[in-house]
């Protein structure tokens, strides 16, 4: 970012020890979604080997049943129980669902929509994605 | 006559027995002249009560006249001295030296707004943003009348934008937004919670103006509900929670 | 388009990709995760009309939310007429393509073209 | 050559008045290229802290009448306000809350919808119309919103006037800096409104904004404008220690205690009709009182205080109505007022003089007027009523935006620009200030000079005191401080710092010559050695005039309409 400016620029994102968990799950959405994005993309490339017949779909099948391919594809599932999970949250929180009602601030000030409820929110969005995580590495793995 | 002369040494608490020292390290930069900016760094006495700015101010008195800050008030009302303390954004004259736990106080300017230089940033287009959301009651008979009298509003009413009316405009808000640190087209938080101060206020009738002028490619939807502006905002508005309300009318949600 | 409608497609997208993502990975999980990634058990699928449709529908709606996504990322990187103008459309072209490439092969595989 | 802008009227200060004078004239005249220029960004102003009230009578039918507003600010003014000005003030009060209502204002509400108003220092009705406990903040805030509906008015942020420019008669400009730049400009004008608030910081223990100094008077007083009235100080009962933040009168007007140390309600001794309510000038010499006769408390650092309860109103009282000095307490002072009790002390508050203007905010130069805390048009006498300072800004705001904008579309300018007031301006502050050597701390001697007024010119005066603060006050001008060490150009605040020690220098002397004149007790002015008010020879009003040795001193008759002056009683 230009110096006159002053911006944070992305290096701001990349601490957000700073402001809670509530920038990390914002951090984390941004990364699941261009994640997801990314396999998206390799995944329809992926399965047009179909039409390459039996040969050309197995042969790629195995590229990818490989123990880096199951790495990536936990990591896959974890994105997506996360960025889903996460996403249902924003979702209402945009819709101004659960962000608290306006009311007379008292000090020391407590934001009412860095509620409870959003944390929990975020918390078992993680913790979702990891269960499922796991789960996805013992089918995989498990066989 | 009693003594006042060294309570309230003025812009400064006297250190009267303070034996405590802190190590301030104050961000100096002028674009005019310089590449980069540079730490000083200046060893001050505190009290329990002494504020950052005091600390602040204390330099400009006694070592270096030159330190560049912007203040007035020093009670948290005008929103002057807002600027990063120890990594986050917060005013100066609300964060008492004793609250941050550290030997070493760290000042820079806040982000996401041009330095002018040192501490003093450019507020220009915070002004024009929240100028731009029509922060102010629209309706046909905005101007007085002669003998009319009050637009009536119950208390109850009143507790529906209140807490938004509270923004001092200091900007922290805008600092710490990760939109923001990147999005210099983005409207900020600063100027959606006024959009929705107003549009909450039962005497306004602007609603579909302004939800019109935020519906823009850099207005509210590049809010994803980070929360850091509520945060860190030091006067209660949760801008947060303005911009999600606000977004709900333009989803559907509420009407 | 009014920022607000693509937004709204942005979340009707995901809300609807929930379900159908949903229906997408149990399929792989019920037949079995290995098995289910058979070639003759992958054609048998796309060869049953309705779940190469449903297929065929998250490709869409996936491509639509995911390259918008993309867009809003992009937006917020970095400004200016131009640069705002090429991410656009570039995403537009992109979604486009994407789903075309994805087209092809639910529709050739499921008229046995392969 | 001197960097130039062009104004149709020029409005120096962007308080409440400042601010409601630009929408006045925005109105009035909306091709009128108007520009508000502060030394600070327009919405920081000092007015924004301004926390309990603005008087009004709003509730005829309910018992308040017009008259008794008159009546209670004249008798709060110890009959020194000119009452056809005091008058005036009431009479137009009503309808500009009405309209700031309908601009925005976040006024608190009774249960029935109407705006609420709560109990004040000297009134008899309670007429403090207010919003929670940050009124001047909200007021700002709605005037400053109103504002931006205005295309025609332009915003000068952080620029610092130095001089006024005038022919002898009439008004042509100003000359200013812009801090960011440090650029040295002209800005000519066919009008000017000053409204740079009051200069409480010539006192080190003081409730004002740090940028509360005297510039503006001063640059009055160098264009041959009087100073009237400087002696009257206000000194706020309820400043907390240690920091000198206001506690709003409003604490005691919704039940707050004073107590000694014998736990005593001692305002029973004073003012047993009002007790805590009685005006700021005679609590705050009840409290000093009790601090002289040993029943007052002392703080941890040293100093003599009293101590303020607020503990029986309870917390959510306190909460919804005293929000702000909640705030103000546990954060400053690391006390919650529904647990303990704060400690207190009478604190530099508000300046009763200023800008001498007739009725109309009009000064002795044409095309200038005066506004707000800065003008003197002599609504509060010898001692202002809490609440009714934000209703004179407002008012004055108003009156004088009008006139200058009427004044503005109807002149032009013929007159040559005289070039030589600006290059003597600018040689004054460029070669005597900028430029200046010496080897004093210019920050040291501001802290001694403040000091000085804060023990010399405090609450109760004397002449011994009053003359030995007069002499230190020279001392100290005779030491070298007049030099700038800073020397960029961008955002040079040890140059604006210096030019308002300069400033403070004229100023405090007047205040000092006048309370040494003034052989009287009157309002806010108490002298040990002369503790009655003295009708028959000071019934008047003080002018300062300017002069480079000492100022010349006069003299200026009261108003009075219809209150002969009776002996005050609470
Ligand atoms: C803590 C506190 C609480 C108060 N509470 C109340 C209350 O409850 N009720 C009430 O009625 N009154 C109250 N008052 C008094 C009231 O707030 C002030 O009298 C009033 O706000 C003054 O407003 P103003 O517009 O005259 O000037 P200010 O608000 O003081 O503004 C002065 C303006 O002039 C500008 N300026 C000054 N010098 C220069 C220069 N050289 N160049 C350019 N610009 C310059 C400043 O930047 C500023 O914009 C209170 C005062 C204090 C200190
Ligand atoms: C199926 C469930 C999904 C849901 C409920 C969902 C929900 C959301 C939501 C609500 C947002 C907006 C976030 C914001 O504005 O802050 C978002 C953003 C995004 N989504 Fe999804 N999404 C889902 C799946 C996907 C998939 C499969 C992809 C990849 C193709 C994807 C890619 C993206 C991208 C790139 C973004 C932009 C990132 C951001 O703005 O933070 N999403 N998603
Ligand atoms: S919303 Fe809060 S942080 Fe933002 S400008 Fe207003 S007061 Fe400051
Ligand atoms: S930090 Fe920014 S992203 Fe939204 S919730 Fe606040 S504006
Ligand atoms: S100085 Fe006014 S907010 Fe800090």
């Amino acid at each position: 970012m230009t110096q006159d400016e002053h911006k944070e620029g992305i290096k701001g994102m990349v601490n957000p020890g700073r402001y809670g968990i509530e920038r990390v799950a914002y951090w984390l959405m941004r990364l699941s979604g261009l994640g997801l994005l990314a396999y998206f993309i390799g995944h329809i490339y992926e399965t047009s080997n179909i039409l390459r017949g039996q040969v050309g779909w197995t042969e790629f099948l195995e590229l990818t049943q490989t123990t880096e391919g199951h790495a990536i594809l936990a990591i896959v599932i974890a994105m997506c129980v996360f960025h889903t999970v996460n996403g249902i949250r924003v979702m209402l929180g945009h819709g101004g669902i659960g962000v608290g009602k306006p009311a007379r601030p008292d000090y020391p000030y407590d934001p009412a929509s860095q509620n409870y409820r959003h944390k929990i929110g975020i918390y078992s969005a993680i913790v979702l994605a990891a269960v499922a995580m796991m789960y996805g590495l013992a089918v995989m793995f498990g066989e | 006559m009693a003594q006042v002369s060294g309570i309230a040494d003025e812009q400064t608490s006297t250190p009267l027995s303070s034996s405590n020292t802190i190590l301030l390290r104050i961000s100096r930069f002028n674009p005019e002249h310089d590449d980069s900016s540079q730490f000083m760094e200046f060893t001050v006495p505190y009290e329990r009560w002494t504020t950052v700015l005091e600390a602040i101010l204390d330099v400009k008195k006694h070592f270096d006249h030159s330190v560049a800050v912007r203040y007035s008030c020093r009670q948290a009302t005008c929103g002057s001295c807002g600027m990063m303390i120890n990594g986050k954004p917060r005013l100066a004259c609300f964060t008492k030296i004793s609250e941050l736990n550290s030997n070493v106080v760290t000042v820079e300017p806040m982000n996401n707004f041009p330095i002018i230089r040192d501490l003093a940033v450019k507020f220009e287009r915070l002004f024009d943003t929240h100028q731009k959301i029509k922060p102010y009651l629209i309706r046909d008979d905005s101007e007085l009348v002669s003998d009319e009298r009050e637009f009536l509003q119950s208390p109850e009413e009143v507790e529906q934008y209140i807490q938004f009316a509270n923004c001092i405009k200091c900007g922290l808000c805008n600092s710490a937004c990760p939109t923001m640190a990147t999005d210099s087209s983005f409207v900020g938080p600063q100027a959606l919670a006024q959009a929705y101060r107003y549009v909450a206020d039962s005497r306004d009738k602007g609603k579909d103006s302004r939800l019109k002028i935020i519906d823009d490619s850099h207005g509210i939807w590049r809010c994803h509900f980070a929360g850091s502006c509520s945060q860190v905002c030091p006067k209660g508005v949760d801008p947060a929670m303005g911009i999600q309300l606000l977004r709900g009318y333009l989803l559907g949600f509420r009407s | 388009m009014r920022e607000s409608t693509i937004m709204k497609i942005h979340y009707g997208t995901a809300l609807a990709a929930v379900a159908l993502v949903a229906v997408h990975i149990l399929m792989r999980l019920t037949q079995g995760f290995a098995e289910s990634l058979e070639y003759e058990s992958v054609l048998a699928n796309y060869k049953f009309i309705p779940y190469a449709a449903m297929l065929e529908l998250i490709l869409i709606l996936l491509a639509v939310h995911g390259f918008n996504g993309l867009r809003v990322i992009l937006l917020e990187l970095k400004q200016g007429r131009s640069y705002e103008k090429a991410v656009s459309y570039g995403c537009l072209a992109a979604m486009i393509a994407l789903i075309a490439y994805g087209s092809r092969t639910i529709i050739m595989t499921n008229m046995g073209m392969v | 050559m001197v960097e130039s802008l062009e104004f149709d009227l020029i409005i120096c200060g962007s308080g409440l008045a400042g601010l409601r004078a630009a929408i006045a004239a925005a109105k009035k005249g909306p091709n009128l290229k108007i520009g508000v220029v502060s030394k600070v960004q327009v919405m920081r102003s000092h007015s924004v802290s301004a926390e309990g009230g603005t008087a009004a009578v709003l509730f005829e039918e309910e018992g308040d009448t017009i008259e008794s507003h008159v009546y209670d600010t004249v008798k709060g003014s110890d009959f020194l306000a000119d009452q056809d000005v005091a008058e005036r003030l009431c009479v137009e009060m009503p309808q500009e809350i009405h309209q700031l209502d309908h601009w925005g204002m976040p006024w608190s509400r009774r249960p029935d919808g109407r705006i609420d108003q709560r109990n004040f220092g000297g009134y008899s009705f309670p007429r403090a119309t207010y919003a929670s406990d940050k009124v001047g903040f909200f007021e700002m805030q709605t005037l400053y919103d109103t504002c931006q509906k205005f295309e025609n008015i332009e915003y000068l942020n952080e620029w610092f006037v130095s001089s006024i420019i005038h022919d002898g008669k009439k008004f042509m400009g100003v000359t200013a800096i812009e801090l960011s730049s440090g650029t040295f400009y002209t800005i000519k004008g066919k009008a000017l409104i000053i409204a740079t608030g009051g200069a409480g910081r010539l006192y080190s223990f003081s409730t004002y904004a740090l940028s509360s100094t005297p510039d503006g008077l001063d640059m009055g007083l160098r264009a041959g404008m009087a100073l009237k009235d400087m002696e009257f100080v206000q000194f706020h009962p309820t400043g907390i220690l240690p920091s000198g933040i206001l506690i709003t009168e409003g604490a005691r007007g919704e039940g707050g205690y004073l107590l000694n140390n014998k736990g005593e309600r001692f305002m029973k001794t004073y003012a047993a009709g009002k007790m805590e309510l009685a005006p700021r000038d005679i609590v705050s010499r009840s409290i000093m009182t009790e601090i002289q006769e040993g029943r007052g408390f002392k703080h941890e650092t040293g100093v003599d205080c009293m101590k303020l309860d607020l503990r029986h109103l309870g917390d959510e009282k306190i909460k919804e109505k005293l929000g702000g000095i909640r705030e103000i307490s546990i954060k400053f002072s690391g006390i919650d007022p529904a647990d303990d009790l704060l400690d207190i002390r009478p604190v530099c508050h508000y300046m009763m003089g200023g800008l001498h203007t007739n009725i109309d905010g009009a000064t002795e130069i044409q095309g200038v007027w005066a506004a707000g805390e800065a003008a003197c048009n002599s609504v509060h006498g010898s001692n202002r009523l809490g609440a009714n300072s934000t209703s004179e800004c407002i008012v004055w705001g108003k009156i004088t935006g009008e006139l200058a904008a009427e004044y503005a579309m109807n002149n032009t300018s013929s007159n040559p620009w005289p070039h030589h007031l600006v290059s003597a301006e600018e040689k004054r502050i460029y070669d005597g200030i900028f430029r200046g050597n010496g080897d004093v701390n210019p920050y040291e001697i501001r802290q001694q000079l403040t000091d000085t007024m804060n023990e010399k010119a405090y609450v109760y005066r004397n002449e011994t005191n009053l003359v030995e603060g007069l002499k230190k006050i020279r001392e100290l001008k005779k030491q070298t401080w007049k030099h700038v060490d800073d020397k960029a150009k961008e955002y040079n605040t040890n140059f604006s710092n210096v030019m308002e020690l300069d400033s403070m220098f004229r100023v405090a002397e007047i205040v000092l010559l006048g309370a040494i004149n003034r052989k009287e007790s009157r309002g806010a002015h108490a002298r040990t050695d002369y503790t009655k008010r003295d009708d028959a020879n000071f019934l008047h009003h003080t002018l300062a005039y300017y002069d480079p040795n000492e100022p010349i001193m006069k003299t200026y008759p009261v108003t009075i309409t219809k209150y002969q002056p009776v002996e005050r009683k609470y």
